[in-house]
């Protein structure tokens, strides 16, 4: 029986190309700070100025996930863990300093009966403490969940089914009234951003150029990255981790802190992603938004950090429209455009404007 | 409103509580009207009127007896309308006309008010029918039903009721019992004697009533001053405390056995896919739904076709439903993931496309609705096996189901050509294709029988869950944590992982709530996991 | 330097008690049938499967079996593996780079690798990707990539494996080229005429067990290994 | 720029500016109202059936010639149960389609997510669900009772005389808002009524748990202590239902023996199970399908014939009290702008100081205007044979809604 299972620990095939020449990336970083600049400039309508600051905070998220996905091909099916401790960070953040400055607890810590917040929330109305502790926090977790899988080898799909399952114990622990952040109505009413009300034209239009700004500075920052030895050692990795090993590579140091820095990006994402859409609760750690993440970049194309963000801004742009637009339409044409991507597309969406011919060794895999 | 036909009534009840057996029973004793206009009455009026008829019960003759049965059922199956004069008993709810209650004439229903029955009036009908039964019932079923409801509420049901049905009783296993009951009622009676044999009697069929009702005993002035009663009460106690905890145990057991079995069921395909074959089938539950859909339809077909074999249909629908959803596992194999062998992520997506759409297909095709199942008698109910553990026959149909698809599938496996030929493909592909197997058709079969294996879970889901186009999504996590822990490509891991996570849920929810238990089990699994990639029963192999 | 070793894979044993020592400067070569044991044999010393018991010592004081991988290759032994394993998405010159290892510094390196692509005579496809290389070509990175962090102890599994007779030819001269005496190189073959060529002595395993050692001229002249190998 | 990078740019403006292109203009003559409410995801089943109700009261309307000259359209949507997409849908209707009024949401999640929405365009939210109360946004419509005016009356019936004379309770409810305010209030209005602590017991399941084997033995347990009559206040919502109905009637407990209040229960729950072994059990609703009086007999007249009409994929024998709900706050929201003769919010607001309106459940809706919290009966139903609920017992009249519980 081991023969299949072999074929399920070998890495993914993922495409071999490189993204470090890649004009995409470049041209993705041009168009961000292009988009903040015009809407800071042109200010449209803010429900589009909002649509475009989420589509950015989704972009990040699927940065983060193909970092280590098309990278280091490990599929963390886990991810909404990531971006939810963000979330969750901001909202306490938010909700912090709207206490300090109205001096309302927010309706769920009356409802817990408590007369303050909680010891634990203490410097949380403080943005660069709340930002640092969302990052650090991920970062902990991501570190302490990697150790333990990496160092006892958990691989391909083993390390998939397992952080879907850590997401779901979290989403449960979260629906839990007694957990203390909300429960299942999670945290929302947010009065404040750095003294604006929220919802103001200034605060989305903010948020949205924030958002965009983030992304150009993540793309451009995993870019370095990929470009560099470190890149190198993780195409080598995702490709043949025990060859990587037997040439005095600790690949569980490598996995680990590639790991932990995706698990960050995809922090700062739901950092900028929760005082857009004005809600945090549970929902976002159910394990199929997580499945919804590899989606996104599966359809973008995967081993492409340009692909994740297309992939990311195209799907989610659809549901935005769709959902109002064809509301009976929008699961099949989801489905039938993951379908296409991985039969005809193996490399996502960017085999339809083909920058380079498939590599040979590409087209053998079946 | 004191009515003087019921205070006559009234009268002739006190004399028997008296005990004055001398007096004989009338007609005149029995004011049909006055019956028909109680149950037509507000609710006091209907209690009343059943209580009345209850305490009555022990000298009633059966004629009106019968009567009164007749009225009762009327009620409570809401047949009985209340026009301003009399009560018409009608021969189906909504019926436009009805027989007269006392003389039995065809009158039409207009104007007329059918009385709701509130819990306290339903309690006292239900009683007071029940007294019929165990009085007028023409066969021992009847009465046997009959005198399960005196039973529960034995407390309110004179001993007079119990004296003449033990006595006019034919059936001696319904005669013992009723005699038991009869002594049993006994436990506040002035004599000693009887008092202890009643302990006994309450003691000889134990349960968490029974426990309380004996524990209420010890603050009554007996049990100090007499100690043949203390005796009697600690031993009749401890007897009942000992068969509740046991009960509460086999409770335990049955639950978590129960549980594992719908864990098995859900997992079972899944070691085989995803065991035997790598590829992780996000759409697993969505194969269990269509399962459940499919016996839906072998229902209708039932319905239509052959309405008098209709609680047959689950029986019939193992082998639809497997048949039909291996089909639609084959057609996947077949247009998808036969390209995907070889990325295995690739085929994660696939199949979570493949789930979204089903999912979506049902919806839009059948409705989003609780699919409306008929539950035959050997999927409905359940009996009380001892003191107060119940076994629930949908939970027992799971559990065998599960049982007899572990030898089903170990069979296959280890014993058919398919299974030899499914078995060398997955553990040499190469090879397998040298020697001549037809690799592809073997891989089509294989998830084929995996599919088939969620569509008999979802035939066994039936009879425990909402059937509904979203039913699959809440299985697939539990079940790859049960393959996954079980150690992949084991079918007996999986069944010793679906016993052990279904055990450990049930044995820490009563402690720490579902939530919590649920939440503890995961993260045990989590880390073992994380110990020990390859699950419980996984061989060593070169990595 | 490998004691006493035993591999079990569920109730399967791999290797049963075998014990072989490898001296500095020599070619060792290591032949037997199918599932004899030698790729297993290779996955114990470079630490990609642990043995039941036993010990795999690296000079006096390094017990193989007891170090990760990453352990095992910062100690100078290497490995190229029966199925080229080159980084299909990495140039030749980065495959190469990643082949030094960690520990060498990194205006070392160019030297290293120029030195390297001399003696695999890659020079020309120096920024090719490895993915698209022929077989035979990524058999010569894969052994420059494994030169390249000048090991101590090199483990070459089939390295000639599917190559034509040509290539073949040129595969033993490489080989023959790296000895040195601080290197002792291991090599597992089913080609004859190439073990004959390259190795100072043979070692001859069948199912898990030693059943000859001692030079290629005696291994063709035992019995036993007539029996189970050669004469068939 | 490479001709690349142009591109991308392209298809990223034309995707953004897409959704204001493939809307129909708007229309002079027209007033448009749009819907939140799912049709996939876990709440189709409930919400779905709403959609269809605001368009036929919205049609009905419009063949009374409209509201204010103008005629009425519905826009749908799917926000696929994924809560912070109805905010996302409701700020696009607010914005995009600039609707003047917007009927949604049924969990509370899903309310919370669009509140802060509604309140910073100045929108309102017509919403049609009983919920956990203590909120009292200008912004929404509270359309159903909060627990103070429908629990307690319900809970109060079954401790009295004609009831059951319930002494103990067993609370069990799915781990959120809702069931846990709830009961908190039922603890608080028990104490004032000096019933001891231990005369109840408090358990919480996740969504959509469905093992309740474990449950219903401690419920058995739990009635056979003495002390009193128990029941069973029920708070756990959508499919742990009927799986908790299923198993407590398997388990060979009728009403009769413990009674269960199951305050979310409706008949759509009842689908699927022979309540043949459940007669007798309880829930409480502003409206129920066997309410007396024409006006509810025209209504399940109406939807069953638009059912038929339109094609509507649920049942048109079964009409739940949201339905009605829904179907109230489109009349409710078109008497208030012809009152004001305006669609504008604030002027709609105004307008809803002394509305009434008759709706099917037999009562007369009133709004007072102090806060938008409408009155509303309390029925009482039983569980009857037929998959629906008898009405047992109904308010004399329309309580005043009691938005903050004075119980905890």
């Amino acid at each position: 029986m081991s023969g299949a299972v072999q074929t399920a620990l070998a890495s993914p095939a993922g495409p071999a190309r490189r993204a470090v020449r890649d004009p995409l990336i470049a041209s993705l970083v041009g168009l961000c700070l292009a988009a903040a600049a015009v809407l800071v400039v042109a200010s449209p309508a803010p429900y589009l100025v909002n649509a475009l600051g989420q589509l950015a905070a989704f972009a990040i998220l699927a940065v983060s996930l193909d970092l280590v996905w098309g990278y280091l091909g490990i599929l963390s099916l886990g991810h909404g863990l990531f971006f939810a401790i963000g979330g969750y960070v901001c909202a306490m953040h938010l909700l912090a300093d709207g206490v300090a400055a109205t001096g309302v607890l927010p309706d769920f810590v009356q409802f817990m009966g408590w007369k303050s917040l909680p010891a634990y929330w203490a410097g949380l109305d403080h943005s660069a403490y709340a930002f640092v502790l969302a990052l650090a926090l991920a970062g902990l977790v991501a570190f302490v969940f990697g150790l333990a899988s990496f160092r006892s080898r958990v691989n391909g799909v083993y390390f998939s089914i397992i952080s879907q399952a850590l997401v779901y114990v979290a989403m449960l622990l979260m629906y839990r009234n007694d957990t203390g952040l909300g429960g299942n109505n999670g945290m929302t009413g947010f009065p404040l951003l750095f003294g604006w009300p929220m919802g103001s034209p200034g605060a989305i239009t903010g948020l949205a150029v924030a958002a965009l700004l983030m992304l150009a500075a993540v793309l451009a920052g995993t870019r370095l990255l990929i470009g560099s030895a470190v890149g190198r050692r993780m195409l080598a990795c995702r490709d043949d981790e025990t060859r990587l090993r037997t040439l005095g590579y600790s690949t569980t140091r490598l996995k680990l802190g590639i790991w932990c820095l995706s698990a960050m990006i995809a922090a700062l994402a739901g950092i900028l992603y929760v005082p857009q859409v004005g809600i945090i609760n549970p929902r976002v750690l159910a394990p199929d938004l997580s499945i919804e993440i590899a989606v996104w970049v599966a359809i973008g194309g995967l081993g492409r950090l340009g692909g994740a963000v297309i992939g990311a801004i195209l799907v989610n742009g659809l549901k935005f429209w769709l959902s109002a637009a064809m509301p009976e339409a929008w699961p099949f044409i989801l489905s039938g455009l993951v379908l296409l991507v991985v039969l005809v597309l193996p490399n996502g969406l960017l085999d339809l404007v083909a920058l380079r011919p498939r590599p040979t060794w590409l087209r053998g895999a079946r | 409103m004191a009515d003087p036909k019921r205070s006559l009534l009234r009268a002739v009840l006190a004399l028997c509580w008296l005990g004055l057996w001398a007096v004989p029973s009338s007609a005149a004793a029995f004011d049909r009207a006055a019956f028909a206009q109680d149950l037509c009455g507000d609710g006091a009026a209907q209690v009343r009127g059943a209580e009345d008829l209850v305490k009555a019960g022990g000298v009633l003759p059966a004629d009106d007896l019968a009567y009164a049965g007749r009225l009762l059922g009327a009620l409570a199956e809401r047949r009985l309308t209340c026009p301003a004069d009399g009560a018409l008993l009608l021969d189906r709810p909504g019926a436009p006309e009805g027989h007269d209650a006392l003389t039995s004439a065809v009158r039409p229903v207009a104007d007329a008010r059918a009385p709701v029955l509130g819990l306290r009036q339903r309690a006292a009908v239900e009683t007071a029918r029940g007294v019929v039964a165990l009085l007028t019932g023409p066969d021992p079923a009847t009465r046997g039903a009959g005198l399960s409801v005196v039973e529960r509420r034995v407390a309110t049901v004179p001993a007079a009721v119990l004296d003449r049905a033990r006595d006019a009783e034919t059936d001696a296993g319904l005669k013992a019992t009723i005699a038991g009951l009869a002594q049993a009622a006994a436990l506040s009676s002035p004599d000693p004697a009887r008092r202890r044999a009643a302990i006994a009697a309450v003691a000889a069929s134990p349960s968490g009533a029974a426990e309380a009702r004996l524990t209420a005993l010890k603050s009554d002035p007996a049990y100090t001053a007499d100690p043949a009663f203390r005796a009697a009460l600690d031993a009749g106690l401890s007897r009942v405390t000992r068969a509740v905890t046991i009960g509460d145990g086999l409770a335990v057991l049955y639950n978590g056995l129960s549980f594992a079995s719908i864990l098995f069921m859900a997992a079972a395909g899944l070691a085989i896919i995803f065991g035997l074959m790598g590829v992780i089938n996000l759409a697993q539950g969505e194969f269990i739904m269509l399962g459940a859909y499919a016996t839906y339809g072998v229902q209708e077909a039932f319905r239509r076709l052959a309405p008098g074999l209709l609680d047959l249909y689950l029986v019939a629908a193992i082998p639809v439903a497997f048949l039909a959803v291996a089909l639609v596992g084959i057609v996947v194999e077949a247009l998808i993931l036969r390209h995907l062998y070889r990325r295995p992520l690739m085929s994660l997506l696939a199949t979570w496309a493949v789930s979204l759409f089903l999912v979506n297909l049902v919806r839009v095709t059948v409705g989003t609705q609780n699919l409306q199942f008929i539950m035959p008698a050997y999927v409905s109910g359940g009996v009380p096996l001892y003191a107060d553990f119940v076994v629930t026959w949908n939970r027992l149909f799971a559990i065998g189901f599960a049982a007899a698809t572990v030898v089903l599938t170990l069979l296959i496996l280890r014993r058919t050509p398919l299974g030899l030929d499914i078995r060398a493909v997955t553990q040499n592909r190469d090879m397998a294709a040298c020697l001549g197997l037809p690799t592809r058709r073997v891989d089509r079969l294989a998830f084929g029988l995996g599919s088939g294996l969620a569509g008999l879970a979802g035939v066994a889901l039936c009879p425990i869950y909402s059937v509904n186009p979203g039913m699959g999504s809440g299985f697939i996590v539990d079940s790859f944590m049960v393959v996954v822990l079980g150690g992949v490509g084991s079918l007996l891991g999986t069944l010793v992982a679906a016993l052990g996570i279904g055990g450990a849920n049930v044995l820490i929810e009563p402690i720490s709530g579902a939530v919590a238990a649920k939440v503890i089990v995961l993260v045990g699994i989590i880390l073992f996991l994380q110990r020990r990639p390859e699950g419980l029963f996984a061989v060593r192999r070169r990595r | 330097m490998i004691d006493a070793l035993t591999v079990a894979f569920g109730r399967f044993t791999a290797l049963e008690s075998v014990s072989l020592a490898v001296d500095a400067g020599e070619v060792r070569a290591v032949i037997g049938p199918n599932g004899a044991g030698k790729t297993t044999l290779l996955d114990v010393i470079s630490g990609i499967t642990k043995p039941v018991s036993g010990r795999v010592m690296l000079g006096d004081r390094i017990d193989l079996t007891q170090s990760s991988e990453a352990e095992i290759a910062k100690a100078g032994v290497r490995r190229k593996f029966q199925k080229p394993s080159v980084f299909p998405a990495l140039t030749v010159r980065e495959n190469l780079e990643i082949g030094c290892g960690p520990a060498l510094p990194a205006r070392d390196r160019p030297n290293r690798i120029a030195s390297v692509l001399g003696e695999i005579g890659l020079g020309p496809r120096t920024e090719v990707l490895a993915g698209s290389l022929a077989h035979g070509e990524k058999q010569w990175l894969e052994i420059g990539m494994v030169l390249a962090a000048e090991p101590a102890l090199l483990l070459l599994d089939e390295p000639v494996a599917g190559l034509s007779d040509s290539e073949t030819a040129h595969t033993a001269a490489l080989i023959r080229a790296l000895r040195r005496p601080d290197r002792a190189i291991l090599v597992i073959e089913h080609d004859m005429g190439f073990v004959e060529a390259i190795a100072d002595r043979v070692t001859v395993l069948h199912e898990g067990r030693t059943l000859y050692e001692g030079s290629m001229a005696g291994a063709r002249g035992d019995a036993r290994v007539i029996e189970v190998f050669l004469g068939r | 720029m490479t001709h690349l990078t142009r591109r991308s740019f392209v298809g990223t403006a034309a995707l953004l500016a897409a959704p204001a292109l493939i809307r129909p203009s708007f229309a002079a003559d027209t007033v448009k109202l749009g819907c939140l409410f799912s049709s996939s995801g876990t709440m189709a089943n409930l919400e779905g059936r709403l959609n269809h109700v605001v368009r036929m009261a919205a049609d009905e309307l419009n063949g009374r010639g409209g509201v204010n000259g103008r005629q009425i359209e519905v826009v749908t949507s799917d926000p696929a149960s994924d809560w912070p997409l109805y905010a996302q849908v409701g700020r696009q209707m607010l914005q995009q389609d600039k609707v003047a009024a917007l009927f949604g949401c049924w969990t509370s999640v899903s309310r919370k997510s669009v509140l802060p929405v509604v309140e910073q365009n100045d929108g309102l939210l017509f919403y049609p669900l009983h919920f956990e109360g203590d909120e009292n946004s200008k912004n929404v419509v509270y359309m159903n009772s909060p627990p103070a005016s429908s629990v307690l009356p319900a809970v109060d019936y079954l401790m009295g005389q004609d009831g059951v004379g319930a002494k103990r309770f067993f609370m069990i409810g799915s781990d959120y808002v809702w069931p846990r305010t709830i009961n908190k209030q039922l603890k608080g209005y028990w104490k004032s009524k000096g019933i001891p602590e231990s005369a109840w017991r408090e358990e919480y399941v996740p969504f959509g748990f469905s093992n309740f084997q474990t449950l219903v033995n401690q419920v058995r347990s739990f009635a056979s202590q003495p002390g009193g009559q128990a029941i069973v206040v029920l708070t756990v919502v959508g499919s742990s239902i009927p799986d908790f109905l299923r198993e407590f009637a398997n388990q060979g407990i009728s009403a009769t023996d413990v009674p269960i209040l199951g305050l979310d229960m409706v008949e759509a729950d009842l689908e699927g199970l022979d309540t043949g072994k459940l007669v007798g059990h309880l829930n409480c609703w502003a409206y129920l399908q066997a309410a007396k009086g024409e006006r509810n007999q025209k209504f399940l007249a109406d939807w069953a014939a638009y059912v038929k009409a339109k094609n509507v994929p649920f049942s048109a024998d079964t009409v739940i009290d949201p339905m009605v709900s829904a179907y109230d706050s489109v009349h409710l929201w078109a008497l208030a702008a012809a009152k004001a003769g305006s669609f504008a919010v604030p002027e709609v607001r105004k307008a809803f100081a002394g509305l009434s309106f008759d709706d099917p459940s037999g009562y007369t809706l009133t709004m007072t205007g102090e806060n938008n919290y409408v009155s509303r009966g309390v029925f009482i139903g039983s569980v009857n044979e037929k998959r629906g609920f008898d009405v047992l017992w109904q308010s004399p009249n329309a309580p005043k809604p009691v938005p903050f519980s004075p119980y905890g």
